[in-house]
């Protein structure tokens, strides 16, 4: 059988009915544990206090807005060549998540710097990165709500997210570029991993997989969502016309 | 596709505003950024290089939705894709026909609004030639836009919402390259990463404008 | 129970806070338009009397 | 030139739902064919379709490379050029030569200087005509193309139509009033109209292109 089995919508119907439980189990297993153990089992940083406790969420969600889009982009691929609506569908699910997410590891960053650098916001190059990749996210979701026939939504953001992700792998270099002198130090910077302890850095892997997991369950929550709501359209169209 | 873009330049002229609009446009950001943060040369001076950048980058943005909308409107677009034209050469066309109308104009006029923002020295040079260099790609990139929306009743605002964000490294190291000339020092590696974008973008951006239009008409 | 989490404690609570809420929001939402589009398609199938999707 | 069309079997669709099925005609070198149909069976989209404006759902359209010379509703006539620049554009565009035998043909030269603008609607057909002149393509696909015309403009377009017959082209025209050419030929496409019933079911085959796939 071939991986492409589950591209075919009600394959993957079946499928992700009987996998979104255990996916879902695992995530608020793995989510729960990890963050409890991150927010009551760890110690302080010597350096950054109890703060450190934010790298629980900081840097999985950061690392989630990346996954994200390069998800999307596979997708996008995947429906650009062999043009299976799965694909599109799940890219369509994912942007909101990776949006949240883009938007938690920006409000956890900034909340992290007003202690550390002593303002709210730094225009420190990895914050702004996420500022942009926000915007990026803006742009596919409203493209895909703007337009109302499916496939050529599908197509069109795809196009927008292939050069996107050019445009962002350039942003984020210009943006490297552009703030050479502002760079923080390693030391103060979170996502140093260098600097992480073991102590901490156990139960920040546990925190990861939960983020990946969570990423999962809301992907196949909401291309299910996608694929009824198609279906829902076409048997409406089919009722207009008979 | 040379008559391609005689017809566009000649549309822009009849129509008027083709060059006008952007141009103006430019102007009164240049005059309210005074207001905004005071009358003082040397703030001015200092933040000359990025707001000429910003309004021209924005009066760039102004014109995009023009490109595609009126040939959609009046069934040419159909025609040209139908065309013995590859699309792709069209669009290209199209992305030249904004530049010289629109990106042109503001290279031409950017340092005598310079003389308003106080911008010093070597500052004027260097913006007339990062301008020049970076002005092609705000016009393929723009038109990557406007062909992404072209079918769309209420495309304007979300052309911004979508072109915006490409503009980041284009703004980035053509603002870098005038800063950087201001004060007098090495102006090469923003400049080089700027033409770099610009080649690129003219190289490879009118592919995924024409598979947009193309979908667009479907 | 509470860890003690020193000088810190609001930029802690309130960076876990904003990033449950932004969790939860998305969830619900998730799952909010997840039930009322299962919804609408279960009554369409019903009135086209085929609910063999 | 050789302005053969033969279409197998086509299927289309319009907004992801098929609209079209089966349909299967040929168009000789100079015939023409009329479509016909009540509004919105897709008339629009089949001639879109065969001019390669949006891919077909399956079957087959086979004729010569470049054969097509496509006009939609609109003219694509810019109105601030006169009607000389409209014409030596388009000629640029497909690499024909002189167009003062078109002008002459289609009754412009008096008009040569006015703006398209400025131009009746039946003058602005006309100029739209001449454009499908202009581009020597073999196969006329028109849409429409007596909307808003009077008696006289039409039986011009008749004329018209006939020479480019004469001189071995073929046309395909959509409409639903009469073109006042007698010995076209009439393809009615309300029998070909997709049914749901049999489009659906299985997700499998050519359903994977488009919803109902998910039907």
């Amino acid at each position: 059988m071939s991986i492409w089995e589950y591209a075919n919508p009600k394959k993957f119907m079946q499928t992700s009915a009987w996998a979104l439980p255990w996916v879902t189990g695992l995530a608020v297993v793995a989510l729960v544990g990890g963050l409890i153990w991150g927010f009551f089992f760890t110690p302080d940083d010597y350096k950054q206090g109890s703060t450190v406790k934010i790298i629980y969420i900081h840097v999985p969600s950061a690392m989630m807005a990346i996954n994200a889009w390069v998800m999307m982009l596979v997708a996008s691929l995947i429906w650009i060549i062999r043009r299976h609506h799965v694909s599109a569908l799940a890219a369509k699910a994912a942007a909101p998540i990776g949006m949240t997410m883009t938007l938690i590891a920006l409000f956890t960053g900034a909340i992290w710097g007003q202690p550390m650098w002593g303002t709210w916001w730094a225009w420190d190059p990895r914050l702004t990165s996420f500022l942009i990749l926000f915007l990026f996210y803006l742009g596919y979701i409203a493209l895909w709500e703007a337009i109302d026939d499916p496939d050529t939504a599908a197509d069109l953001t795809s196009v927008l997210c292939l050069v996107g992700s050019v445009f962002a792998l350039l942003s984020r270099y210009a943006v490297n570029f552009w703030n050479q002198g502002l760079h923080q130090e390693a030391s103060l910077s979170m996502d140093a991993e260098e600097n992480v302890a073991d102590v901490f850095w156990y139960p920040l892997l546990v925190c990861i997989a939960g983020f990946v997991l969570l990423f999962v369950t809301l992907v196949l929550i909401r291309t299910r969502t996608e694929i009824r709501s198609r279906r829902l359209k076409a048997l409406e169209a089919r009722e207009r016309m008979a | 596709m040379i008559a391609l873009l005689l017809r566009d330049l000649r549309l822009a002229i009849r129509a008027g505003g083709g060059f006008g609009l952007g141009l103006a446009f430019f102007l009164i950001v240049t005059v309210l950024v005074p207001f905004g943060v005071g009358p003082e040369g040397g703030t001015l001076a200092k933040i000359a290089p990025g707001i000429l950048w910003v309004g021209a980058l924005l009066a760039c943005l102004l014109s995009l939705d023009r490109i595609f909308a009126l040939d959609f409107e009046d069934g040419s677009l159909d025609l040209l894709a139908t065309a013995p034209i590859p699309l792709e050469a069209v669009v290209t066309m199209k992305a030249a026909a904004h530049w010289l109308t629109t990106g042109l104009p503001l290279v031409v006029a950017a340092p005598v609004f310079g003389v308003l923002l106080n911008l010093q020295g070597e500052g004027f040079f260097w913006l007339t030639v990062s301008l020049a260099l970076g002005t092609p790609a705000l016009s393929v990139i723009g038109t990557f836009g406007a062909a992404l929306t072209v079918g769309l009743k209420r495309g304007g605002l979300l052309l911004s919402l979508l072109v915006l964000p490409l503009y980041v490294p284009t703004l980035i190291f053509g603002a870098e390259t005038v800063r950087r000339g201001t004060e007098g020092m090495e102006t090469g590696a923003p400049l080089m990463l700027l033409a770099g974008i610009t080649a690129a973008s003219v190289a490879l951006l009118p592919f995924a404008s024409a598979a947009a239009i193309r979908v667009n008409l479907r | 129970m509470m860890p003690d989490l020193g000088k810190y404690a609001g930029t802690v609570l309130s960076a876990y806070g904003v990033t449950l809420a932004l969790l939860a929001a998305l969830v619900l939402l998730s799952l909010w338009r997840g039930a009322r589009v299962k919804r609408a398609l279960e009554a369409q199938e019903r009135r086209m009397g085929r609910g063999n999707g | 030139m050789n302005a053969h069309l033969t279409v197998t079997d086509l299927a289309i669709r319009r907004g992801g739902i098929p609209v079209l099925e089966g349909v299967s005609f040929t168009l000789q070198p100079g015939r023409a064919l009329v479509l016909r149909g009540p509004n919105g069976v897709g008339k629009t989209t089949l001639l879109r379709t065969l001019a390669g404006l949006q891919p077909p759902l399956a079957g087959t359209i086979s004729m010569p490379p470049d054969a097509i010379a496509y006009s939609g509703h609109a003219d694509g006539l810019k109105a601030t050029l006169s009607v000389t620049e409209n014409l030596s554009f388009w000629a640029a565009i497909y690499g024909t030569g002189g167009f003062a035998p078109v002008l002459e043909a289609m009754n412009l030269e008096a008009l040569q200087g006015r703006l398209a603008g400025s131009l009746s609607a039946g003058q602005k057909r006309r100029l739209g005509l001449a454009r499908l002149l202009v581009s020597g393509r073999p196969i006329w696909m028109l849409d429409e193309p007596t909307v808003s015309l009077d008696a006289a403009s039409v039986a011009l377009f008749a004329q018209a139509v006939r020479a480019h017959l004469a001189g071995g082209g073929a046309a395909l025209m959509a409409t639903h009033i009469d073109l006042g050419i007698a010995e076209a030929e009439v393809l009615d496409l309300a029998p070909f109209k997709a049914r749901p019933s049999t489009a659906g079911g299985n997700a499998g085959g050519r359903g994977r292109e488009f919803d109902e796939a998910f039907a």
